[in-house]
């Protein structure tokens, strides 16, 4: 290095490669040793919240959450000694959420539904809190419940609950979880700007899904039709109305 | 759209369309990559005392690049 | 006041003047942008596109930009990958005015389609048998290269020269410029001929269905063609005016002679093939579909001629002078050729889009009639307002003509 | 790009010679489809009509005039269908297994360029508000909307789908029977139930006890456009060889009559 002819020649002769690690290498050395100067301190402090609000506080913001009218129970309600009759679990939750003549799908049952069973002066509705309130606001007032839907889809949607329950021998739980065991019924959240659901925007705000009801978006669905090998099911009519 | 994305078909169709644009893509991100890569070397690296590159960028000497 | 930005050694207009010549192109870009407020506000019945002419004065304006911006991947090629030194003199101009073009027809686009929030759906739902699809992958892509391209020009400027960073990384990109060029010369050829394939492809209209050459429609190699062709002249038309308006001599003779050569060579390839397609066209195309070609004339102020007018008119007589050593090298002729042959591209473009659209193809269809509104005007016209204002600031700011200092003290000497 | 033909190929067969020009079709299609119309529907050029039906004449003075009308919903062109290919952001598809050509209406961006490349002028574009964003929201009007169809937004293109959700319809109460398969009456697009001259037939043409299979193989059957290569599920039957003269653009000398000389 004595010689300055020299020491101009040295590092061309090192290899690129080399050198680049050498270069990143010093870069970074210089980032931590003088973090202000080389202004790591101000680029960590515009991006650490940056990342927060984008993941932590705008997914925290985005949506709002509202608790049902009713905590209803479908553990007891679906359990096969106390709650309603049938042989598999499936059956019991078609009791409520059934098919009409026509195929289509009731959905969350209407007050009718429940009154069939609570009819009954010896039914035991009124033990708790949450069917006392369920007696006096709902029932004597005739007037219907106002549930919260946590799988409505967007209007240009279109689901066939029956070609999946009944020609594709899916169970329930497959796509709903256990949500047929729950003891309570979760808080509703809601997008703000686009008022659907969370599980259909999914929990994840990276899209990552482990279990079907985390997310019911349009891939979603697309994906396990290619899984299981009903590719003519991702016509676009068939899903898009 | 990525081969990650549900609409992707394994398809030659796709692969020499999408291949084209990623290639074309990643050469454009390597040029800028490489050109950063470079001022960085000059700035922080162990020619960082030389004063200035060779004087190819003047406008007026462009017709001699 | 700005003399501080203004490249050392060159002479500019007074603030004062240059702020009374941005005026008219900031009134055309305010007109344009109430009008693109409108449009998004209200929606596309602001403009006259029709179910009938869904695609209108935007896409032939659109189409006209881009193919007249084709100047700069072409130069690009013939300077870093031909290596004609001598276009050197112009190729930053060509940049920036490619540049122009390509983000006015981008933003003018993102105007157009009726639902610009779901823009993307083209980049991320992409139907890749789509023609427009990869126009639109190319054109955003190219305009990255060219923004990269423009970078370097923009970095000489004397204040961001200062900084040492700037100038060695504008040193780098200008290093690399190859490759760039040649990835902007690959996305921009296959994007201008697919601006042709779209048309081309539409097989059931027979006004502009063409035979498939391999994949393509042969629509796909004229438009790259015809692009060719004019994008240098064009490139000629905006040096001679910013000559003729800074009362200057930026770039030497001998570059625009040979970039009008090549023009001129270009074009009489082009005409040839042009010429072929349109018989073939005739007597291949039309019969096939029951037509005979008098038949798509049969209503309206569309006739033959404005085939004619193309062809003969803005083709063979731009080429006789553009080929003519004697010719080219009269100055008003020259002009003229380049202002035909650019015309020439704008009513091929035009037979393309509005006179194919308004040539009904069922047989009981009538034929309607289209003028755009102020707002259809206004958006277009605000492309040519943004180009003279960022050509302006430019040639002001930057050493946008490397050879400028040299040529004008030959003058005064 | 040809595919393996479909199980299904739904179409339809229109008897220009029963047509009388009702216009019931366009009424039925635009009711069935939350079609939007506005408060001034003059405009022709931007006006929605999945149905269109056209007068054609055949130009002969009084006497020899002869009138035909020509009902035209989306021709669902079964080969390399000309708005399907140029779309570019996958908003339209034609289905294989059912011929059906949808429109997604969320996924469609706006850009028309499958209007251009129509030739029948059976897309439509969405100039104005449709129903979803129509301000102030007339009272009662969500009571006439069909929920099986979505309504369209400002900037989007539509068309007729052949009231696909008429087949889905049709499938859930199949399978609501444990059946997969489906009757020819059971999935019959509105128009084809309005019209009350029973000129308009729909099934499956695939499937050789429909009626439309064995129409379409008429003597008098043809299809508009033909020569196009579009191939077009609508068929059109007339004994009146003008009108076939026209639907095609045939030359005097191309054209082989057919049954009763009628010209």
């Amino acid at each position: 290095m004595e010689n300055q002819a020299h020491s101009s020649q040295k590092p061309l002769k090192k290899g690129w490669f080399i050198s680049l690690i050498d270069v990143v290498l010093s870069y970074y050395s210089y980032l931590i040793s003088q973090p202000f100067r080389s202004g790591l301190v101000y680029f960590l402090a515009g991006l650490i919240p940056s990342l927060a609000l984008g993941w932590l506080i705008f997914p925290a913001l985005l949506y709002s959450k509202q608790p049902q009218p009713l905590q209803f129970n479908h553990a007891i309600h679906t359990h096969p000694q106390i709650g309603i009759e049938g042989k598999t679990e499936e059956e019991r939750c078609l009791q409520c959420h059934g098919f009409r003549e026509d195929g289509t799908f009731t959905g969350i049952p209407n007050l009718a539904t429940c009154m069939k069973c609570h009819d009954d002066p010896e039914s035991t509705l009124g033990e708790t809190p949450e069917e006392e309130k369920f007696n006096e606001e709902y029932v004597a007032l005739g007037k219907e419940v106002p549930w919260l839907l946590y799988h409505r889809q967007p209007d240009c949607v279109y689901f066939s609950h029956i070609a999946h329950v009944k020609m594709g021998k899916q169970e329930c739980r497959t796509c709903h979880g256990d949500h047929g065991r729950s003891e309570k019924l979760p808080l509703h959240q809601r997008n703000r700007i686009s008022t659907y659901s969370r599980n259909i925007w999914g929990y994840n705000i990276a899209g990552y899904v482990r279990n079907p009801w985390e997310r019911m978006k349009m891939d979603n669905c697309a994906d396990c039709h290619t899984k299981t090998g009903h590719e003519e099911n991702n016509a676009c009519f068939v899903c898009h109305k | 759209m990525t081969p990650l994305s549900f609409e992707w078909q394994w398809n030659i169709d796709y692969g020499i369309f999408m291949g084209f644009l990623y290639l074309a893509l990643g050469v454009v991100a390597c040029g800028l990559l490489v050109a950063l890569v470079k001022t960085l070397m000059h700035m922080h690296g162990e020619d960082k005392g030389e004063a200035e590159p060779a004087p190819i960028p003047s406008r007026s000497k462009y017709s001699e690049y | 006041m700005d003399a501080a930005l203004i490249p050392d050694g060159l002479k500019r207009t007074s603030p004062g003047k240059f702020f009374l010549w941005t005026l008219p192109w900031l009134g055309l870009l305010a007109w344009g942008g109430i009008s693109a407020v409108l449009c998004l506000l209200l929606g596309l019945n602001q403009t006259n596109m029709s179910n009938i002419f869904a695609f209108a004065l935007w896409i032939v304006f659109d189409l006209v930009v881009i193919a007249l911006g084709a100047g700069a991947f072409f130069t690009g090629f013939l300077t870093y990958i031909i290596g004609k030194k001598e276009l050197k003199d112009i190729i930053n101009a060509t940049v920036v005015i490619g540049f122009i073009c390509y983000s006015g027809a981008v933003a003018m686009l993102g105007i157009d389609i009726g639902q610009p929030v779901r823009g993307w759906f083209i980049f991320w739902h992409a139907n890749v048998h789509s023609m427009l699809t990869e126009v639109s992958f190319c054109i955003t892509a190219y305009l990255a290269v060219l923004g990269i391209e423009y970078l370097p020009i923009l970095l000489e400027n004397r204040k961001l020269r200062e900084v040492r960073e700037f100038r060695i990384f504008g040193h780098n990109l200008h290093h690399i410029m190859a490759v760039f060029a040649a990835t902007g010369v690959f996305l921009s050829f296959f994007h201008q001929g697919s601006l042709g394939g779209m048309f081309g492809v539409m097989y059931a209209r027979p006004f502009a269905a063409r035979w498939d050459f391999y994949i393509w429609p042969t629509t796909f190699f004229l438009f790259v063609f015809s692009a060719i062709a004019a994008g240098p002249c064009f490139t000629i038309l905006c040096t001679k005016l910013t000559e003729a308006i800074s009362r200057k001599k930026l770039v030497p003779d001998g570059t625009i002679q040979l970039l009008a050569k090549i023009s001129g060579w270009l074009l009489a390839g082009y005409l040839v093939l042009k010429i072929i397609d349109t018989l073939g066209w005739v007597h291949g195309v039309v019969p096939g579909a029951g037509l005979t070609f008098m038949d798509f004339f049969r209503e309206g102020p569309y006739g033959a001629w404005l085939l004619g007018l193309e062809i003969i008119i803005c083709g063979i007589i731009p080429v006789i002078i553009l080929i003519t050593p004697q010719a080219r090298q009269n100055h008003g002729l020259l002009i003229l050729a380049c202002l035909l042959n650019c015309t020439g591209i704008v009513l091929n473009r035009f037979n393309f889009i509005v006179v194919n659209l308004a040539i009904p193809v069922m047989p009981f269809a009538r034929f309607w009639s289209y003028l755009p509104t102020w707002q259809e005007w206004g958006i277009a016209l605000a492309v040519v307002g943004y180009g003279m204002l960022l050509f302006s600031a430019s040639h002001r700011y930057l050493p946008l003509f490397p050879r400028e200092k040299e040529l004008n003290a030959a003058v005064s000497r | 790009m040809k595919q393996e033909e479909g199980k299904h190929k739904y179409g339809m067969v229109i008897d220009l010679d029963k047509c009388i020009g009702c216009g019931t079709c366009m009424v039925a299609c635009a009711s069935e489809n939350n079609v939007s119309v506005r408060t001034d529907e003059s405009d022709k050029e931007r006006s929605i009509a999945w149905m269109q039906l056209f007068k054609i004449t055949n130009g002969k003075p009084f006497p020899q005039t002869e009138v035909s009308y020509f009902p035209r919903p989306c021709m669902h062109c079964h080969n390399n269908t000309p708005c399907v290919s140029v779309c570019p952001a996958s908003a339209t598809h034609m289905d294989y297994h059912t011929g059906i050509v949808s429109q997604i209406y969320t996924r469609c961006i706006g850009c028309r360029y499958c209007q251009a490349a129509c030739p029948y002028h059976a897309r439509y574009f969405n100039w104005y508000d449709g129903y979803a964003f129509i301000q102030p929201f007339p009272k009662g009007l969500e009571r006439q909307l069909s929920p099986e169809i979505s309504v369209r937004m400002r900037g989007v293109v539509e068309k007729c789908s052949f009231c696909h959700h008429r087949l889905m319809r049709a499938r859930t109460r199949a399978y609501a029977e444990g059946r997969r398969e489906l009757e020819e009456h059971e999935y019959i697009t509105a128009c084809a139930e309005a019209c009350p001259t029973q000129a308009i037939t729909f099934g499956d043409l695939n499937n050789p006890k429909h009626k439309v299979a064995r129409l379409s193989k008429s003597v008098y059957a043809f299809r508009l456009l033909e020569k196009l290569g579009t191939e077009p599920k609508v068929y059109y039957l007339s004994t009146r060889n003008w009108v076939r003269r026209m639907a095609d653009n045939y030359r005097p000398d191309q054209l082989e009559p057919v049954g009763a000389v009628k010209t």
